[in-house]
């Protein structure tokens, strides 16, 4: 770590030193460079297991390995990007490190809590790595039964007794940060003076609050039916192949939002900062965020239109589904509006947030057809639904949290990043992403259906594209890997306040005390309160930075 | 018949060109919004680009206006989509009643095909243009899902209950038909085709084939073999009802409930004979479980629909 | 979950925001308890209404007066659990740690009664699995029926466990006197989820032993 | 510090005593054939008013802040989302296991 470096002012990081200082740690700061190392971790492995799909796939005849191998290789790929990256990634390292300083507060509410969370989810990850090493699992993430509970003969129950562990971590952040927000705030922080980055962590806890035990309990009842031979789900003895569907995406649709809705909130705070201004209908942005935990809870149907379900519950849940995509729309109207008038200057993480509102609109516009009755039952389980949400969760979540890790590094380490190579990095994803999975929209309506290891020839021009798109967007990721690194040792050392934002965060000094503030901040003013509307205010204009 | 890179799936059945019609609509609205979105981003981000000289910009604080119209447009075209969307899916998943009817029966990792005249087909199906097509399905192991993706249909195929799904194709043709749900090792394996042919070709592969035995009438003898006429006798005599027109017809159940007649019913009822009794008979029909294939109940199922059974009712009365 | 020592953690800045903040936190894991429980009990309603008939030959197998000593017994320790909150809340420590000490017992007389059940179900092969048995036609969705009735149960009995063994935790704190009026905010923690574990079992009960009597 | 809560321990007797009375009830009806469906919805009724009473007055609810009130709340209430959405499909399909009219 960078603790041994100048300045030699006592801050989170100086402040003790040894693994053991680490590990032991209470401190939500130190707490969220553990979860940054452990996710950072399971991206790469994930990636890894994505690299081998996509070499697979330049070509139709499965070649490159055993199709045991390759569905292994998407479900390990499904299995850590999803419950060992994604979940956590900005709840576990962004928000961890901000939902106090933010608020004004020394700590979340249950430190030691937070730092359990951080061992449960690496239980949960060995458990996992465990069922990977021992020969992996082949049910796709989503462990449809009965082939799950009772054909595959793969690493089935461990694998899932590893997610279950790691719920237990979501429940626990989500909790702690529900207490925090509700408890903590520091005097004259009030509801809607909050950040919206807040905003949008508070929604996500309610899912994790309120979603992941149902996943919980579904796993550990395929874990049982695997290991006791209990007959929940066993189609042989009269069991529903449709409830355990139910009992799955009750969860893992919201868990969509999991990903989503804090990397919004750290997109609406790019975007006020980058463009020097409050963001355009702030109370309207807020609570389409508590509006999409809501409602997000009662459109996992649309997963299954074709499983089976009721023409009936389908309907429902089409409609519900459609509703969903209104508070979404919102935000997005509402950060291009704040563009206006604005003084929008084009640094890395600004880059990563305009690349985010762009992909997550396509994502979103995407999600359109699958809401669409009539559409779904064409492109159900085709790689337009991979397309689909890989625009959310790779092209908006991953965006979303690469821009916050740049905006907020300076704040986490004392030092700046390489300005131009984190351009040039952003870029590079964005055209690779695109590259990447925008050719598996068309794959997808012409029928290609997913979790295919070898498949008919008049697929491959789409699938070479996709695969060349992926070896661009693995190389943007490797670069802020290398460079940020680099930084740690040689980044010039930031000031309190390197972007002239607003937000408690940018008023202590980076990196933070211990205890976050000398003396507990005193609110007086909106979130963004970059001026008023005459343009009067107290902080300058950065010069803009050379393009 | 595949170029290297179409961009849409051929259109073969009468449901095709209505998804591609909705799919055309939706994508219209996707790239409006897109390009609005795209266009105005790159456009207030190029002009409203700060400047070395710039003064901070003043607070904006929203509209309330704007909110309201960004919120109700997208509402009105959402539902525009949810209405059309609802309408085909309604059409999608309602087998037409006059449907020629095709038993498909999928397992790790192949599609086993039956038409009504007993013709059996492995990963194989042929069928006549311009004649509406149901698939009655079931799988014998794990989720599969029956997908054409030139006729624009999809349906799971699932352990121990019954789905369908319909088409109608338009023009001739070899085409895919693709498991879409994973199912283990070869998933990706389990590939078929469904080849159209002009009613005289259809007629001529049919008979180019052995003749089989009608499914119906392997039903019947099924039923013989098994016994089931032993106590199931027309006249509806204690112990058993009478199975004569039952399919399709409601029936009193003890408890003063009614179900329909419908093939989940037939199944459950061989299957797992206690779990709904007709009013006034005792429960002593055996559990057929383990005696009787999944292909073997779609037969009775299949004799229990067949015109004869019918005919021979109304010759009774 | 909650700080162990009568002193103020760090992170708050007086007792009343640590009492809140902790009992706040407890109520919303108490929220993610119900939707944990709730899962299987979907799961039980979805098939009950699909297979009425079984179940009520099945749940007919269960015992209703084991059933019933073992709701009766789960509210006696909710009622000393409660009562002990009480005591230490009035700085009544023998009574306190007499409480617990009852609520441990009874809580394990439950566990006892279940686990004589469980062996009676042993013997009686109603055990999902290779030596299910049961009367042939209603014999599939019975193995359905039990395999609820153990995964249910089973979950409800590791809760009670863990609930002891918090309450082991208690008692033997109590006894060093870390409890006074001031700070007593574990042992009402501990109380809010023996109370809701208790009220899983009061569902479970007519669930499970009840429901199959009649129709 | 808060002092107990504005509970007497007679209440709690009260209590208690109803918790065994509401068991005894529930065990009683369950051996009388009430017709219809009505046994299916009573003991499930009674236990719902034992759990409130469980709730309000061993849980404290009844003297607990808003906030407590709106969680204890959420999960019922997310439950009933759960279970309503799920059945909604689950009593409607058709060919499946033949939906009773």
């Amino acid at each position: 770590m960078s603790a041994a470096q100048p300045p030699p002012r006592i801050h989170y990081l100086n402040v003790s030193y040894g693994i053991r200082s680490w590990l032991v740690t209470t401190d939500h700061k130190r707490i969220a460079w553990l979860y940054l190392l452990s996710i950072t971790f399971f991206f790469v492995i994930g990636g890894l297991f994505a690299v081998f799909m996509r070499l697979e796939l330049l070509t139709p005849e499965g070649d490159l390995v055993q199709a045991d191998t390759y569905n292994k290789l998407f479900t390990l790929h499904g299995v850590t990007m999803v419950f060992f990256f994604l979940i956590p990634s900005i709840p576990a390292v962004l928000g961890n490190f901000l939902v106090p300083i933010m608020i004004g507060a020394r700590d979340l509410a249950f430190p030691r809590l937070n730092l359990a969370s951080w061992y449960i989810y690496t239980l949960g990850g060995a458990f996992t790595l465990a069922a990977a090493a021992a020969g992996g699992v082949d049910t796709g993430w989503t462990f449809y039964t009965p082939y799950s509970s009772i054909y595959s003969n793969t690493h089935v129950a461990l694998t899932v007794v590893g997610i279950f562990i790691t719920g237990f971590s979501s429940i626990l952040t989500g909790l702690n940060f529900i207490v925090t927000i509700h408890k903590m705030r520091a005097p004259g922080m009030t509801w809607f003076r909050l950040p919206l980055f807040i905003w949008a962590h508070y929604a996500t806890s309610i899912i994790f609050v309120l979603g992941t035990p149902v996943l919980a309990i579904t796993l550990v009842l395929v874990a049982l039916e695997r290991l006791f031979h209990l007959g929940i789900f066993d189609p042989a003895l009269g069991g529903d192949p449709i409830l355990f569907q139910h009992l799955f995406w009750f969860y893992s649709h919201p868990a969509v939002y999991i990903m989503i809705l804090p990397a919004m909130g750290v997109v609406s705070e790019l975007i006020a900062c980058f463009s020097r201004k409050r963001i355009f209908g702030y109370d309207f942005v807020a609570f389409a965020s508590l509006a999409i935990a809501v409602i997000g809870f009662l459109v996992w149907g649309h997963h299954m239109f074709v499983s089976g379900q009721s023409v009936y519950a389908s309907m429902v849940f089409s409609i519900l589904s459609f509703l969903v995509a209104i508070p979404s729309a919102i935000k997005v109207f509402n950060w291009t509006a704040t563009l206006y008038k604005g003084s929008v200057s084009y640094d890395a993480p600004m880059l990563y947030a305009l690349g985010f509102i762009g992909l997550f609109t396509i994502g979103g516009l995407t999600g359109l057809f699958l809401a669409t009755l009539g559409i779904d039952v064409h492109v159900h389980d085709t790689y337009f639904v991979i397309a689909h949400f890989h625009y959310i969760m790779v092209g908006g979540a991953v965006m979303g949290y690469l821009g916050g890790i740049h905006f907020w590094w300076p704040k986490m380490t004392g030092r700046t990043y390489p300005e131009g190579w984190a351009r040039l990095a952003a870029l590079i994803v964005f055209i690779g992403f695109n590259l990447t999975f925008f050719p598996q929209f068309l794959l997808g309506y012409l029928g290609m259906p997913r979790r295919y290891h070898a498949y008919p020839p008049e697929f491959q021009v789409l699938n070479v594209m996709s695969t060349a798109g992926a070896s661009i967007l693995g190389t943007g990721y490797v670069i802020p890997l290398i460079y940020l690194i680099w930084s740690l040792r040689y980044g010039a050392v930031a000031g309190a306040n390197p972007w002239l934002a607003k937000g408690l965060e940018w008023q202590t000094s980076s990196p933070p005390p211990t205890d976050n503030f000398e003396i507990t901040p005193l609110v007086t003013e909106e979130a963004y309160a970059y001026a008023d509307a005459e343009g009067e205010n107290d902080l300058p204009l950065r010069k803009p930075v050379d393009v | 018949m595949w170029q290297n890179l179409p961009l849409l799936p051929e259109q073969a059945s009468t449901i095709a060109p209505r998804v591609d019609a909705l799919f055309v609509f939706v994508l219209g609205v996707a790239v409006f919004f897109a390009g609005l979105i795209f266009v105005s981003i790159v456009y207030l981000a190029v002009k409203y680009r700060r400047r070395a000289d710039a003064a901070a910009p003043k607070l904006i604080a929203g509209s309330l206006a704007l909110e309201l119209l960004w919120t109700v447009i997208p509402f009105g075209l959402t539902m525009v989509m949810f209405v059309w969307g609802a309408l085909l899916f309604v059409e999608i998943q309602n087998p037409p009643a006059d449907a020629l009817e095709i038993i498909a029966v999928g397992k790790q990792w192949m599609w086993k095909m039956q038409h009504p005249d007993g013709h059996q087909e492995i990963n194989e199906l042929h069928v006549p243009i311009g004649r509406r097509i149901k698939l009655t399905m079931t799988s014998e192991d794990v989720i599969h899902s029956f997908f054409v993706p030139a006729f624009r249909i999809k349906m799971d195929v699932l352990p121990g209950r019954y789905t369908t799904t319909w088409f109608e194709a338009t023009r001739p043709g070899r085409y895919r038909l693709f498991c879409a749900e994973f199912c283990g090792t070869q998933h990706s394996g389990m590939i078929g085709s469904v080849t159209v042919l002009e009613l005289s070709e259809f007629e001529s592969w049919l008979s180019g084939r052995a003749v089989g035995t009608s499914t119906a009438k392997m039903g019947e003898s099924l039923f013989q073999r098994l016994g089931c006429a032993s106590c199931h006798r027309p006249d509806g005599a204690v112990p058993a009802p009478s199975l004569v027109g039952l399919f399709g017809s409601k029936v009193a159940l003890e408890g003063g409930r009614t179900v329909v007649a419908d093939e989940g019913y037939i199944r459950e009822s061989i299957i797992d004979p206690r779990a709904k009794i007709v009013a006034g008979y005792q429960p002593v029909m055996p559990t057929y479980r383990g005696l009787i294939s999944e292909d073997g109940i779609l037969q009775i199922i299949a004799y229990l629909k067949s015109a004869e059974q019918g005919k021979g009712e109304a010759a009774r009365q | 979950m909650s700080e162990t020592s009568t002193l103020i953690a760090h992170q708050f800045d007086d007792a009343e925001q640590q009492r809140e903040s902790s009992t706040l936190g407890m109520w919303i894991f108490l929220a993610t308890e119900v939707m944990f429980f709730g899962g299987i009990f979907l799961g039980y309603i979805v098939y009950r209404s699909q297979y009425p008939i079984a179940f009520a030959a099945a749940s007919n197998r269960l015992d209703i007066w084991l059933g019933l000593i073992n709701t009766a017994v789960l509210i006696c320790s909710s009622f000393t659990m409660v009562l002990a909150v009480y005591n230490a809340a009035a700085a009544q420590r023998r009574a306190l740690q007499t409480n617990l000490l009852l609520t441990i017992v009874l809580g394990c007389v439950f566990l006892s009664i279940k686990l004589y059940e469980y062996h009676m179900k042993f013997e009686e092969n109603l055990v999902p699995g290779a030596s299910f048995a049961f009367p042939a036609p209603l014999a599939p969705a019975a193995e359905i029926f039990f395999s609820f009735y153990f995964a249910m149960t089973g979950m409800h009995a590791v809760h009670m466990v863990i609930g002891i063994g918090l309450l082991g935790g208690l008692l033997f704190r109590a006894g060093r006197g870390w409890y006074s009026p001031e700070y007593f905010t574990p042992v009402e923690l501990v109380g809010l989820y023996w109370h809701f574990v208790d009220i899983v079992w009061i569902f479970l009960f007519p669930l499970l032993y009840l429901v199959g009597r009649h129709l | 510090m808060k002092s107990a809560p504005p509970i007497s321990v007679k209440s709690y007797i009260g209590v208690f005593l109803a918790l065994l009375v509401l068991t005894a009830l529930t065990t009683a009806v369950a051996f009388v054939d009430l017709g219809g469906n009505l046994n299916v919805v009573v003991a499930p009724a009674i236990a719902g008013g034992k759990a409130i009473l469980v709730a309000l007055y061993f849980m404290h609810l009844r003297h607990s802040s808003r906030l407590s009130w709106i969680f204890a709340g959420a999960g019922f209430f997310w439950l009933f989302i759960m279970i309503v959405l799920t059945m909604s499909d689950a009593l409607t399909r058709s060919g499946f296991s033949s939906a009773a009219q």
